[in-house]
Protein backbone atom coordinates (compact mmCIF):
# COMPACT_ATOMS: atom_id res chain seq x y z
CA UNK A 1 0.00 0.00 0.00
CA UNK A 2 1.46 3.32 -0.84
CA UNK A 3 2.35 5.09 1.98
CA UNK A 4 -0.03 8.97 1.19
CA UNK A 5 0.96 10.95 4.17
CA UNK A 6 4.61 12.27 5.82
CA UNK A 7 4.34 12.04 9.79
CA UNK A 8 5.51 15.84 10.38
CA UNK A 9 8.22 16.00 13.67
CA UNK A 10 8.03 19.82 15.82
CA UNK A 11 11.04 20.65 16.86
CA UNK A 12 11.74 23.41 19.35
CA UNK A 13 15.40 24.23 19.03
CA UNK A 14 16.55 26.67 21.92
CA UNK A 15 18.84 29.30 20.93
CA UNK A 16 21.38 31.68 23.27
CA UNK A 17 22.96 34.58 23.59
CA UNK A 18 23.74 37.28 20.75
CA UNK A 19 21.58 34.81 18.43
CA UNK A 20 18.51 35.19 20.82
CA UNK A 21 19.20 38.87 21.46
CA UNK A 22 19.10 38.91 17.56
CA UNK A 23 16.45 37.14 16.87
CA UNK A 24 14.10 38.31 20.16
CA UNK A 25 13.10 35.05 21.02
CA UNK A 26 14.45 32.37 23.14
CA UNK A 27 13.88 29.29 20.53
CA UNK A 28 13.24 28.53 17.20
CA UNK A 29 10.29 25.97 16.12
CA UNK A 30 10.85 24.15 12.67
CA UNK A 31 8.35 21.30 11.03
CA UNK A 32 10.73 18.57 9.72
CA UNK A 33 9.52 14.98 7.94
CA UNK A 34 9.61 12.07 10.28
CA UNK A 35 12.23 9.98 10.61
CA UNK A 36 13.74 13.17 11.24
CA UNK A 37 17.75 13.55 11.41
CA UNK A 38 19.72 16.55 13.01
CA UNK A 39 20.89 17.49 8.79
CA UNK A 40 16.89 17.98 8.78
CA UNK A 41 16.63 20.38 11.51
CA UNK A 42 19.63 22.64 10.63
CA UNK A 43 18.20 22.94 6.66
CA UNK A 44 14.59 23.70 8.01
CA UNK A 45 16.47 26.65 10.50
CA UNK A 46 17.74 27.47 7.42
CA UNK A 47 14.71 27.66 5.07
CA UNK A 48 13.17 29.46 7.63
CA UNK A 49 15.64 32.45 8.52
CA UNK A 50 17.12 32.89 5.11
CA UNK A 51 18.82 36.02 5.86
CA UNK A 52 21.06 33.68 8.33
CA UNK A 53 20.83 30.85 6.15
CA UNK A 54 24.42 29.61 5.91
CA UNK A 55 24.69 29.63 9.62
CA UNK A 56 21.92 27.87 10.71
CA UNK A 57 23.16 25.01 7.93
CA UNK A 58 25.98 24.27 9.67
CA UNK A 59 25.53 25.65 13.25
CA UNK A 60 26.19 22.52 15.83
CA UNK A 61 22.85 21.57 17.70
CA UNK A 62 22.81 19.51 20.84
CA UNK A 63 20.13 16.77 21.47
CA UNK A 64 19.06 16.02 24.76
CA UNK A 65 22.42 17.97 26.16
CA UNK A 66 24.31 16.17 24.11
CA UNK A 67 26.48 17.94 20.97
CA UNK A 68 24.89 15.83 17.73
CA UNK A 69 26.32 14.53 14.63
CA UNK A 70 24.51 15.39 11.22
CA UNK A 71 23.05 11.95 11.53
CA UNK A 72 21.60 11.89 15.06
CA UNK A 73 17.51 11.10 14.86
CA UNK A 74 15.63 13.80 16.82
CA UNK A 75 12.30 13.60 17.82
CA UNK A 76 9.07 15.84 19.01
CA UNK A 77 10.36 15.21 23.04
CA UNK A 78 13.84 16.24 22.54
CA UNK A 79 15.54 18.86 23.72
CA UNK A 80 17.67 20.68 20.83
CA UNK A 81 19.82 23.06 21.59
CA UNK A 82 22.12 25.53 19.00
CA UNK A 83 25.09 26.06 20.55
CA UNK A 84 27.35 28.20 18.32
CA UNK A 85 29.61 31.35 19.31
CA UNK A 86 29.58 29.98 23.12
CA UNK A 87 32.39 31.98 24.57
CA UNK A 88 32.23 31.43 28.36
CA UNK A 89 34.85 32.40 31.14
CA UNK B 1 41.45 12.01 41.78
CA UNK B 2 38.53 14.60 42.49
CA UNK B 3 36.00 17.05 39.97
CA UNK B 4 34.10 19.92 40.87
CA UNK B 5 31.96 21.96 38.84
CA UNK B 6 29.96 24.68 40.38
CA UNK B 7 27.82 26.82 38.62
CA UNK B 8 27.44 30.26 40.67
CA UNK B 9 24.73 32.61 40.07
CA UNK B 10 26.51 35.91 40.25
CA UNK B 11 29.99 37.03 41.00
CA UNK B 12 32.32 34.31 42.68
CA UNK B 13 33.87 34.60 45.64
CA UNK B 14 37.43 35.70 46.55
CA UNK B 15 38.51 32.30 47.62
CA UNK B 16 37.28 28.88 46.87
CA UNK B 17 34.01 28.61 48.69
CA UNK B 18 34.54 26.05 51.91
CA UNK B 19 38.20 25.36 53.10
CA UNK B 20 41.74 26.40 51.95
CA UNK B 21 42.52 25.31 48.16
CA UNK B 22 44.21 22.46 49.62
CA UNK B 23 41.62 20.75 51.68
CA UNK B 24 39.30 22.00 49.45
CA UNK B 25 40.66 19.50 46.58
CA UNK B 26 42.16 16.91 47.68
CA UNK B 27 44.84 16.64 50.64
CA UNK B 28 47.51 14.29 49.63
CA UNK B 29 51.07 14.66 49.81
CA UNK B 30 51.98 14.05 46.45
CA UNK B 31 50.74 17.20 44.98
CA UNK B 32 53.55 19.20 44.10
CA UNK B 33 51.68 22.42 42.27
CA UNK B 34 48.40 23.66 42.12
CA UNK B 35 47.61 26.40 39.36
CA UNK B 36 44.56 28.81 39.62
CA UNK B 37 43.07 30.66 36.85
CA UNK B 38 40.74 33.44 37.37
CA UNK B 39 38.73 35.15 34.74
CA UNK B 40 37.86 38.88 35.60
CA UNK B 41 35.16 40.80 34.29
CA UNK B 42 37.08 43.72 32.18
CA UNK B 43 35.37 47.74 31.78
CA UNK B 44 35.79 47.59 28.25
CA UNK B 45 34.08 45.26 25.45
CA UNK B 46 35.65 46.14 22.09
CA UNK B 47 35.77 49.98 22.57
CA UNK B 48 33.02 50.46 24.26
CA UNK B 49 32.44 50.64 28.47
CA UNK B 50 30.08 48.43 30.20
CA UNK B 51 29.20 47.93 33.45
CA UNK B 52 28.80 43.77 33.79
CA UNK B 53 28.59 41.19 31.74
CA UNK B 54 25.57 38.61 31.88
CA UNK B 55 26.01 35.21 31.35
CA UNK B 56 23.61 32.75 30.40
CA UNK B 57 24.67 28.77 31.16
CA UNK B 58 22.40 26.22 29.38
CA UNK B 59 22.03 23.60 31.77
CA UNK B 60 22.83 20.84 32.89
CA UNK B 61 24.46 21.02 29.40
CA UNK B 62 26.86 23.44 31.13
CA UNK B 63 27.91 21.52 33.71
CA UNK B 64 27.78 18.21 32.27
CA UNK B 65 30.51 19.59 29.73
CA UNK B 66 32.44 21.25 31.63
CA UNK B 67 33.28 17.79 34.55
CA UNK B 68 33.37 15.68 30.99
CA UNK B 69 36.44 18.00 30.01
CA UNK B 70 37.59 18.21 33.35
CA UNK B 71 37.79 14.61 32.93
CA UNK B 72 39.34 14.24 30.01
CA UNK B 73 41.79 16.88 30.73
CA UNK B 74 42.55 14.93 34.12
CA UNK B 75 43.40 11.44 32.34
CA UNK B 76 44.99 12.59 29.71
CA UNK B 77 47.52 14.73 32.31
CA UNK B 78 47.54 12.65 35.06
CA UNK B 79 46.22 15.14 37.56
CA UNK B 80 45.34 14.75 41.06
CA UNK B 81 42.15 17.65 41.15
CA UNK B 82 39.93 19.75 38.61
CA UNK B 83 37.55 22.38 40.41
CA UNK B 84 35.85 24.68 38.17
CA UNK B 85 33.46 27.33 39.19
CA UNK B 86 31.90 29.60 36.97
CA UNK B 87 29.05 32.37 37.17
CA UNK B 88 25.67 32.42 36.20
CA UNK B 89 23.97 35.94 35.53
CA UNK B 90 25.18 39.31 36.18
CA UNK B 91 29.18 39.66 37.24
CA UNK B 92 29.80 43.70 37.42
CA UNK B 93 33.06 44.87 36.22
CA UNK B 94 36.48 43.58 38.21
CA UNK B 95 34.17 40.48 39.37
CA UNK B 96 35.54 37.15 38.51
CA UNK B 97 33.11 35.04 37.10
CA UNK B 98 35.22 31.76 36.26
CA UNK B 99 37.93 30.28 38.32
CA UNK B 100 39.61 26.66 37.26
CA UNK B 101 42.17 24.96 39.96
CA UNK B 102 44.18 22.18 39.18
CA UNK B 103 46.05 20.11 41.13
CA UNK B 104 49.34 17.94 40.23
CA UNK B 105 52.19 16.34 41.31
CA UNK B 106 54.31 18.12 38.82
CA UNK B 107 54.26 22.06 37.61
CA UNK B 108 54.42 21.07 33.99
CA UNK B 109 51.14 19.18 33.87
CA UNK B 110 49.64 21.05 35.55
CA UNK B 111 50.93 24.26 33.12
CA UNK B 112 49.84 22.25 30.24
CA UNK B 113 46.49 21.31 31.50
CA UNK B 114 45.64 24.58 32.12
CA UNK B 115 46.56 26.13 28.43
CA UNK B 116 44.49 23.05 27.63
CA UNK B 117 41.21 23.38 29.14
CA UNK B 118 41.18 26.87 28.75
CA UNK B 119 41.78 26.70 25.09
CA UNK B 120 38.82 23.95 24.46
CA UNK B 121 36.31 25.38 27.02
CA UNK B 122 36.20 28.10 24.98
CA UNK B 123 34.60 26.18 21.98
CA UNK B 124 32.35 23.49 23.76
CA UNK B 125 30.63 24.73 26.81
CA UNK B 126 27.72 26.11 26.38
CA UNK B 127 27.68 29.39 28.64
CA UNK B 128 27.33 32.85 26.95
CA UNK B 129 28.33 35.96 27.62
CA UNK B 130 26.09 39.26 26.70
CA UNK B 131 27.59 42.83 27.72
CA UNK B 132 25.38 45.22 30.10
CA UNK B 133 26.73 48.47 28.77
CA UNK B 134 27.18 51.64 31.48
CA UNK C 1 52.49 48.09 36.16
CA UNK C 2 53.64 46.42 39.86
CA UNK C 3 56.26 43.54 41.26
CA UNK C 4 55.99 43.01 44.50
CA UNK C 5 58.72 40.36 45.48
CA UNK C 6 59.31 38.53 49.14
CA UNK C 7 61.36 35.82 50.55
CA UNK C 8 59.01 34.40 53.32
CA UNK C 9 60.46 32.66 56.52
CA UNK C 10 59.29 29.27 56.56
CA UNK C 11 55.46 28.30 55.00
CA UNK C 12 53.65 30.60 52.71
CA UNK C 13 50.59 31.68 54.06
CA UNK C 14 47.34 29.78 52.56
CA UNK C 15 46.22 33.84 50.98
CA UNK C 16 48.70 36.22 49.55
CA UNK C 17 49.81 38.25 52.67
CA UNK C 18 47.58 41.19 53.25
CA UNK C 19 44.29 42.28 50.98
CA UNK C 20 42.70 40.07 48.02
CA UNK C 21 44.70 38.99 45.02
CA UNK C 22 43.07 41.74 42.81
CA UNK C 23 43.60 44.55 45.68
CA UNK C 24 46.90 43.94 46.49
CA UNK C 25 48.53 43.64 42.91
CA UNK C 26 46.74 45.94 41.00
CA UNK C 27 42.88 47.12 41.23
CA UNK C 28 42.38 47.96 37.37
CA UNK C 29 39.15 47.64 35.89
CA UNK C 30 41.67 46.41 32.41
CA UNK C 31 42.64 43.37 34.23
CA UNK C 32 40.87 40.38 32.72
CA UNK C 33 43.12 37.56 33.71
CA UNK C 34 44.56 35.72 37.18
CA UNK C 35 46.72 33.52 37.39
CA UNK C 36 48.39 32.11 40.62
CA UNK C 37 50.96 29.29 40.52
CA UNK C 38 52.07 27.74 43.92
CA UNK C 39 54.50 25.23 44.40
CA UNK C 40 53.82 22.43 47.63
CA UNK C 41 56.35 20.22 49.23
CA UNK C 42 55.81 16.54 48.48
CA UNK C 43 56.47 14.04 50.51
CA UNK C 44 58.82 12.20 48.50
CA UNK C 45 62.27 13.11 47.18
CA UNK C 46 62.44 10.04 44.37
CA UNK C 47 62.03 7.17 46.60
CA UNK C 48 62.50 8.41 50.11
CA UNK C 49 60.15 9.93 52.40
CA UNK C 50 61.39 13.79 53.58
CA UNK C 51 59.59 15.60 56.51
CA UNK C 52 59.95 18.83 55.10
CA UNK C 53 62.59 21.01 52.63
CA UNK C 54 64.71 23.48 53.69
CA UNK C 55 65.38 26.52 51.59
CA UNK C 56 68.35 28.07 51.62
CA UNK C 57 68.31 31.93 49.52
CA UNK C 58 71.49 33.72 48.58
CA UNK C 59 70.14 36.80 49.49
CA UNK C 60 70.25 39.42 48.42
CA UNK C 61 70.94 38.21 45.24
CA UNK C 62 67.76 36.56 45.33
CA UNK C 63 65.35 38.98 45.30
CA UNK C 64 67.35 41.17 42.87
CA UNK C 65 67.24 38.28 40.49
CA UNK C 66 63.47 37.20 41.12
CA UNK C 67 63.07 41.22 40.20
CA UNK C 68 65.03 41.40 37.56
CA UNK C 69 63.37 38.26 36.28
CA UNK C 70 59.77 39.46 36.78
CA UNK C 71 60.99 42.60 35.12
CA UNK C 72 62.05 40.68 32.11
CA UNK C 73 58.77 38.46 31.98
CA UNK C 74 56.27 41.87 33.05
CA UNK C 75 57.86 43.71 29.51
CA UNK C 76 57.90 40.58 27.23
CA UNK C 77 54.11 39.68 27.49
CA UNK C 78 52.79 43.35 28.28
CA UNK C 79 51.15 41.98 31.59
CA UNK C 80 49.95 44.24 34.47
CA UNK C 81 51.61 43.12 37.71
CA UNK C 82 53.46 39.93 39.27
CA UNK C 83 53.87 39.04 42.80
CA UNK C 84 56.52 36.30 43.65
CA UNK C 85 56.71 34.82 47.25
CA UNK C 86 59.05 32.05 47.72
CA UNK C 87 60.18 30.51 51.25
CA UNK C 88 63.32 30.69 53.40
CA UNK C 89 64.20 28.04 55.69
CA UNK C 90 62.00 24.95 56.29
CA UNK C 91 58.67 23.96 54.96
CA UNK C 92 56.64 20.63 55.74
CA UNK C 93 55.27 18.20 53.51
CA UNK C 94 52.08 19.92 52.07
CA UNK C 95 53.37 23.73 53.05
CA UNK C 96 53.54 26.47 50.23
CA UNK C 97 57.13 26.77 49.58
CA UNK C 98 56.29 29.26 46.42
CA UNK C 99 53.41 31.46 45.14
CA UNK C 100 53.84 33.06 41.39
CA UNK C 101 50.67 35.52 40.91
CA UNK C 102 50.28 37.47 37.10
CA UNK C 103 47.68 39.61 35.98
CA UNK C 104 47.20 40.78 32.67
CA UNK C 105 44.36 41.59 30.07
CA UNK C 106 43.83 38.22 28.58
CA UNK C 107 44.37 35.13 29.23
CA UNK C 108 46.82 34.21 26.85
CA UNK C 109 49.50 36.06 28.05
CA UNK C 110 48.81 34.99 31.43
CA UNK C 111 49.42 31.25 30.66
CA UNK C 112 52.42 32.31 28.39
CA UNK C 113 54.02 34.09 31.23
CA UNK C 114 53.28 31.80 34.14
CA UNK C 115 55.29 29.12 31.86
CA UNK C 116 58.37 31.49 30.61
CA UNK C 117 59.00 32.51 34.32
CA UNK C 118 58.78 28.79 36.20
CA UNK C 119 61.04 27.39 33.42
CA UNK C 120 63.60 30.31 33.74
CA UNK C 121 63.48 30.55 37.61
CA UNK C 122 64.88 26.98 37.98
CA UNK C 123 67.81 28.09 36.42
CA UNK C 124 69.06 31.17 37.76
CA UNK C 125 67.80 32.12 41.54
CA UNK C 126 70.14 31.34 43.81
CA UNK C 127 68.15 29.37 46.03
CA UNK C 128 68.78 26.06 47.03
CA UNK C 129 66.42 22.97 48.79
CA UNK C 130 67.78 20.03 50.47
CA UNK C 131 65.56 17.41 52.17
CA UNK C 132 65.07 16.69 55.74
CA UNK C 133 64.65 13.20 56.21
CA UNK C 134 61.54 11.88 57.71
CA UNK D 1 112.69 46.93 36.45
CA UNK D 2 112.23 43.14 36.80
CA UNK D 3 108.49 42.60 38.53
CA UNK D 4 110.11 40.29 40.98
CA UNK D 5 106.94 39.12 42.86
CA UNK D 6 103.48 38.54 42.14
CA UNK D 7 100.25 40.38 44.06
CA UNK D 8 97.74 37.66 45.36
CA UNK D 9 94.47 38.04 45.28
CA UNK D 10 92.59 35.95 48.17
CA UNK D 11 89.26 35.08 47.30
CA UNK D 12 86.48 33.58 49.41
CA UNK D 13 83.75 31.76 47.47
CA UNK D 14 80.51 31.04 48.74
CA UNK D 15 78.67 27.89 48.49
CA UNK D 16 75.01 26.35 48.90
CA UNK D 17 72.91 23.48 48.97
CA UNK D 18 74.38 19.73 48.19
CA UNK D 19 78.18 21.19 47.56
CA UNK D 20 77.91 22.90 50.55
CA UNK D 21 76.72 19.99 52.27
CA UNK D 22 79.41 18.04 50.34
CA UNK D 23 82.40 19.41 51.35
CA UNK D 24 81.00 20.29 54.54
CA UNK D 25 81.79 24.16 54.30
CA UNK D 26 80.21 27.30 53.23
CA UNK D 27 82.56 28.84 51.38
CA UNK D 28 85.87 28.13 49.45
CA UNK D 29 89.06 29.94 49.94
CA UNK D 30 91.39 30.17 46.98
CA UNK D 31 94.41 32.46 46.19
CA UNK D 32 95.12 34.01 42.48
CA UNK D 33 97.14 36.02 40.87
CA UNK D 34 96.58 39.73 40.22
CA UNK D 35 94.95 41.17 38.08
CA UNK D 36 92.70 38.16 38.92
CA UNK D 37 89.60 37.32 36.94
CA UNK D 38 86.58 35.16 37.34
CA UNK D 39 88.03 32.47 34.80
CA UNK D 40 91.51 32.18 37.65
CA UNK D 41 88.75 31.68 40.34
CA UNK D 42 87.18 28.70 38.40
CA UNK D 43 90.57 27.01 37.76
CA UNK D 44 92.18 27.51 41.30
CA UNK D 45 88.91 25.89 42.37
CA UNK D 46 89.11 22.97 40.70
CA UNK D 47 93.15 23.35 41.34
CA UNK D 48 91.97 22.90 45.40
CA UNK D 49 89.44 20.73 44.47
CA UNK D 50 90.70 17.51 41.71
CA UNK D 51 88.02 15.16 42.24
CA UNK D 52 85.34 18.24 41.22
CA UNK D 53 88.15 19.97 38.90
CA UNK D 54 85.49 19.77 35.88
CA UNK D 55 82.42 20.84 37.65
CA UNK D 56 84.41 24.00 39.04
CA UNK D 57 86.30 24.89 35.54
CA UNK D 58 82.82 25.86 34.50
CA UNK D 59 80.33 26.38 37.40
CA UNK D 60 79.01 30.13 36.85
CA UNK D 61 80.12 32.31 39.90
CA UNK D 62 78.32 35.90 40.69
CA UNK D 63 80.57 38.04 41.73
CA UNK D 64 78.56 41.18 44.21
CA UNK D 65 75.19 39.54 43.61
CA UNK D 66 75.30 39.79 39.65
CA UNK D 67 76.52 37.17 37.08
CA UNK D 68 79.27 37.17 35.80
CA UNK D 69 81.46 36.47 32.80
CA UNK D 70 85.04 34.39 32.49
CA UNK D 71 86.80 38.11 32.05
CA UNK D 72 85.12 39.91 35.06
CA UNK D 73 87.62 41.35 37.28
CA UNK D 74 87.85 39.90 40.68
CA UNK D 75 89.50 41.82 43.63
CA UNK D 76 89.90 40.33 47.70
CA UNK D 77 86.59 42.87 48.99
CA UNK D 78 84.33 41.51 46.17
CA UNK D 79 81.51 39.09 47.15
CA UNK D 80 81.86 35.89 45.42
CA UNK D 81 79.50 32.94 45.28
CA UNK D 82 78.90 29.49 43.26
CA UNK D 83 75.29 30.10 41.72
CA UNK D 84 75.21 25.97 40.34
CA UNK D 85 72.84 23.45 40.83
CA UNK D 86 70.01 26.12 41.79
CA UNK D 87 66.41 24.34 42.62
CA UNK D 88 63.79 26.79 44.30
CA UNK D 89 60.23 26.62 43.73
Amino acid sequence: MPRCYTLKVIVRVHIFGELARELSCKAITVDVMSPAKVRDVNLALAVKHPMKAQFFQTARLAVNHAFSSPDTPVQSSDEVALIELVGGG
Amino acid sequence: MTITIRIVDGPLQDAISCCGPNALIEATTAIGATITFEGIVRAFEGERQIRALDYEAYEPMASQTLAGLAQDILDKHGLNSILIEHSRGQVPVGGRSFRFVVQSAHRKEALAATEDFINRMKCDVPIWKSPIYA
